[in-house]
């Protein structure tokens, strides 16, 4: 079987990384688009291009139907999913299926059932899997809840059923800030889910969050791709991801990768997956409890992709179409140090704050060892209705240290300008004793946030740039008024050496 | 001579005629375009800055961090810290509940209503103890950045 | 030692690729320039920068005394030579040692042995290092440089004994075309390095040209990092250059790494070198001929980097402030394929005529394997006096179809308008069978020029945007006049979707 | 309705009121600006290609393949191709050498001077067998491109 057109249900960095891919091996891409993304990256990189709906995502990215009319339109073949909007829906995959479109992901009853948290701890405690200790209480009101709180013992997480992402997620810390939170986790997993079902699991204190790339073909090969350190994240999102861990020893990312092949193979998975587990405190015996399985590429896979030297999109197109894998277990190696950093469009120092706005400036940082996916442009205006990943930076090299250095140096060479970024904030986490130590648990940023936000003095070479930039008013225009000669700045002041 | 306004602290530049700035009069600091954007700042060889304008904000990124200036129009200048001033949106959000009304007694970090964006419930919080002068908003409501959601006194 | 500030007495893409080094470990950077590399991007990208005089090389990158100077003035306590111009002059690096500058590179007395042909193959010879047969004749009349190309046999090389990359070279099949060629090779010899002395060496017909990437340190630690197959060249000047080599076997590999290995150690040998095989006919045990030894980094050190994952430069810097190696030779392995192409500012269709002019639009590809090193930006005016590299595509998938594959969508996504560049020659290079089969020897390009000029007709879509874009006749102007709306050439036709 | 000249060939462009554009007739091509010098060109969804303009000159970047055309003044063309035209330099350079002299016949492919830029030699040789009417320039001159060299009938 062979694909020829492939449709790609997603936005941003990650269409682009597909229809890259895509193109690669002669494959045609069909991009989507909303009215919010006319003229975006992803649209004017693709073969065809087809539009699905207005700017809410319920009424284009999330719609099924538009997709699958987008997709016989377009004449595609397959279908890829990306991450996030429709990739572990399990109606969607099954609904491609029916309609004839290869699903470029795992069947469509292996998402339903490790997309149920209940389904999947049980497959997963059937499997010798370990396991957090927690439940899906049948009576779901809010009551419901609190009370199976109480049986599973504070604190407690109270997750969207549906989720992922951090999204419809709550920590609860005792029985009166029960209701509220409770209400809250609700009415976030029916907005970004369609499903107010919640779980509830022991809460593991500071733990890492480690997870295990898996890959399965048709043919009942099972490989895994050893693991990524995500524990760096904020309101459940990572922020953060790199391999090697620095907390694994050899032993120990043997056994884990043992337990995510196991996991794989109780699941029937096919194609690329993650299973995330959490490590608990340090050393060859930390324990590790499976936390979900992510039935689709990860937003973090290029880290992977770094130290294995391996195409996973590539890999992934090659088992869709019915191939075998393409690497054997005993003949995958991590090799140096990867570091991925999520470049988001917030302001840390706002709680966070997503924003949204025009990239008046937006520079990319270039050289061996660095890799920018991105799916905006200078120019670009960054919409309010989608998440707020602009760009991932991925760095590798020899050693951790000197991938952190490398991860430095890009950062002070990735100006984006016109909207608020992390990345001040991404270079503190890089120059923070604890992280350079690699002693990262997933409360390292609530530990150390004072610090991270830093808040520094306009230093007063920057109010002089400023000063000069604003020589001439007016209106949004980009790149500050400075063009490299002639400009009337420029000639006035006899600069440009 | 330009104001320039970070936060609540304004700075005084004097931009020279041999292309130098001082700031709060300062030494002269050197600068020199080097591309679109690009500036060199500083004595010697100077540091790598960029700089984008939008109205009257002056975007810089130097060293890594990134400074939002804003160039005040002499003949019009804000107060530099507004008292008490309307709790605004800070970007284009979705009211999903609003949690008081006018004439409400509240106390700092109190919730005063729930704005969602991007799929994330965004808190807006009392930044001080005081009361509810005016609800400008409702639920569902669609609100622009800078649009007046609650005054306080 | 620790290195604090080093000097790049270079320019283009090695010295930003320095500079970019440097700045990853803390190490402050100096670019110096010309008259016509004002604004250049090496220069942009360094901490500080020296004029170091007018555009003709000899009086600014060749100039000992300038770059000494600026070395003094910026306080720099190193100097990095980059590859060509002053990097192979053993009275350069003893300029640095007694000016009191760390040379980042090899001892002077090693330069000037190994650029010397005659010293490096008696050398070679008694290290037992394969040798082809030549002579360097006493009497360097034209009469005398004839008189060898007699003894040694016809067809022979006449060649720069001071020389590299293709300067100063002329093949020469028979005594008739003597003695012009040997006049041309002189006048070269004295332009390009200040010395006519000629060699003389029988020619391996359509030989492969294969090089081992050699690294010494102080501690007596001498690796090689396996082979680089630079056979695709024309006029001598290498254009593709890979790793592994289609031609090589396990068993040869090694010999010729063992071979690479005992020529280094023979030469007293530290800091990053490259030794050149002739490698005639195929097989196990085709015959390889030791050619030259470069005494510097290559432009084509990225492949090597892509499949062992080592960063040269890095190493470089340690060595140089006497650190030991990074790495054991049996922690060495490639991992993948890596191809690097060269885009020229040339016109293939025109004798590969180098070209000069501004660069109206030039846009790099991205994606998850592609690197490019480059020292210009869009706007920027090619300047006639140097070599017309423009930048350096460097891919690496898993197989070598695959980098074959990412190569042409990245060189299909390098727009580069304003001058010609050999893109188009390149990109049928890749779609050659007898490339695509890895059968490429020095006589490729020359074998197949005609397929490879190509000579399209121009087609009516490319004509159609060329009509579009005249709409408005105007000057020098860069991206075609095509704005991204509001322009009154989207509002006139209603176009922008 | 535009001409536009590749090598010795001239095409005739037809910009239509609906933004497409006709070639000799031929049926109208959709083009569609979608970036700073990028087009998407062609029916259904097209490909993308790149164009740049400097003077009367336009250059399209389309599949790999490079295009130059010029945009011809209706008023003051030039011939299609023009027969025994001055030999001209290609590319700012040094004259190293000049092996002919007025009068002088030569073979089509005998060198007639010897240029140097980017440090290499550039051999100009013959277009065809003919005699030499005029020599233009002198060993050591700095030329520029499109400079006459040698005159030849």
């Amino acid at each position: 079987m062979t694909l020829r057109r492939v449709l790609v249900a997603n936005r941003g960095e990650i269409a682009l990384r597909i229809i890259r891919a895509c193109r690669e091996r002669g494959i045609e891409s069909v991009a989507v688009y909303s009215d919010a993304d006319v003229g975006a990256a992803h649209v004017t990189a693709a073969d065809a291009s087809v539009r699905i709906g207005p700017a809410p995502p319920r009424d284009s990215y999330l719609s099924i139907p538009a997709i699958l009319e987008a997709a016989r339109g377009s004449g595609a073949d397959a279908v890829h999913p990306g991450y996030g909007f429709l990739s572990e829906n399990a109606a969607f995959a099954r609904a491609c299926e029916a309609a004839g479109f290869i699903f470029i992901g795992p069947p469509a009853d292996v998402i339903e059932r490790m997309g149920s948290k209940i389904a999947a701890r049980a497959l997963m405690i059937a499997a010798g899997v370990p396991v957090v200790p927690g439940r899906t209480p049948e009576d779901q009101t809010d009551a419901g809840i609190a009370a199976a709180a109480n049986e599973v013992g504070y604190p407690v997480l109270v997750k969207a059923s549906a989720g992922g992402g951090g999204k419809g997620m709550r920590t609860v810390r005792g029985a009166s800030d029960a209701p509220a939170l409770i209400a809250a986790a609700r009415r976030e997993a029916v907005a970004a889910f369609g499903d107010g079902t919640l779980y509830v699991e022991r809460l593991i204190e500071r733990p890492r969050h480690v997870e295990i790339q898996i890959f399965c073909d048709a043919f009942g090969h099972v490989v895994h791709l050893f693991e990524r350190e995500c524990s760096v994240q904020r309101r459940h999102q990572k922020v953060i991801e790199e391999s090697p861990s620095p907390a694994l020893t050899a032993d120990l990312r043997a056994r884990m990768g043992d337990a995510a092949v196991a996991a794989a193979r109780a699941a029937g998975y096919r194609n690329a997956g993650t299973v995330e587990f959490l490590l608990h405190g340090d050393g060859e015996s930390a324990p590790f409890y499976f936390l979900e399985m992510n039935t689709r590429l990860q937003v973090e896979h290029p880290v992977t992709e770094a130290v294995t030297g391996v195409d996973l999109v590539q890999a992934q197109l090659t088992v869709a179409a019915g191939g075998a894998l393409p690497w054997r277990q005993n003949e995958l190696r991590q090799r140096g140090h990867a570091i991925e950093l999520r470049i988001y469009a917030e302001d840390p120092g706002a709680g966070f704050l997503p924003q949204a706005g025009p990239l008046l400036l937006y520079r990319e940082p270039r050289g061996p060892g660095v890799r920018v996916d991105s799916g905006v442009r200078e120019g670009d205006r960054i919409p309010i209705e989608y998440d707020p990943l602009l760009a991932k930076l991925t760095v590798l090299a020899e050693t951790r240290p000197q991938a952190i250095d490398r991860a430095s140096a890009a950062l002070r060479d990735f100006p984006v300008l016109g909207i608020r970024t992390n990345i001040p904030f991404l270079l503190r986490i890089l120059a923070h004793p604890a992280f350079q130590a690699g002693h990262v648990d997933t409360g390292f940023i609530d530990a150390h946030l004072s610090t991270l936000l830093g808040g520094a003095e306009v230093p007063q070479e920057a109010v002089a740039v400023a000063a000069a930039a604003a020589g001439d008013a007016g209106a949004e225009r980009g790149p500050g008024g400075l063009s490299r000669s002639p400009s009337p700045w420029t000639a006035l002041s006899g600069w440009g050496r | 001579m330009l104001i320039l306004r970070a936060g609540d602290r304004d700075y005084k530049a004097t931009v020279h005629t041999d292309g130098t700035v001082s700031i709060d009069d300062g030494s002269p600091i050197p600068l020199r375009a080097t591309g679109a954007g690009l500036v060199r700042v500083g004595s010697g060889s100077g540091q790598q800055a960029w700089v984008a304008a939008s109205g009257s904000t002056r975007w810089v990124f130097l060293n890594g961090e990134v400074f939002e200036l804003d160039a005040q129009d002499a003949r019009r200048r804000r107060p530099a810290a507004t008292a008490h001033a309307a709790l605004v949106a800070p970007m284009p959000a979705t009211v999903v509940r609003v949690d008081v009304a006018p004439g409400a007694t509240v106390r700092k970090g109190d919730t005063l209503l729930i704005l969602e964006a991007m799929k994330m419930e965004l808190p807006i919080r009392a930044p001080a103890d005081g009361v509810v002068r005016a609800v400008l908003c409702r639920a569902r409501d669609l609100v622009k950045p800078g649009v007046p959601l609650v005054e306080m006194e």
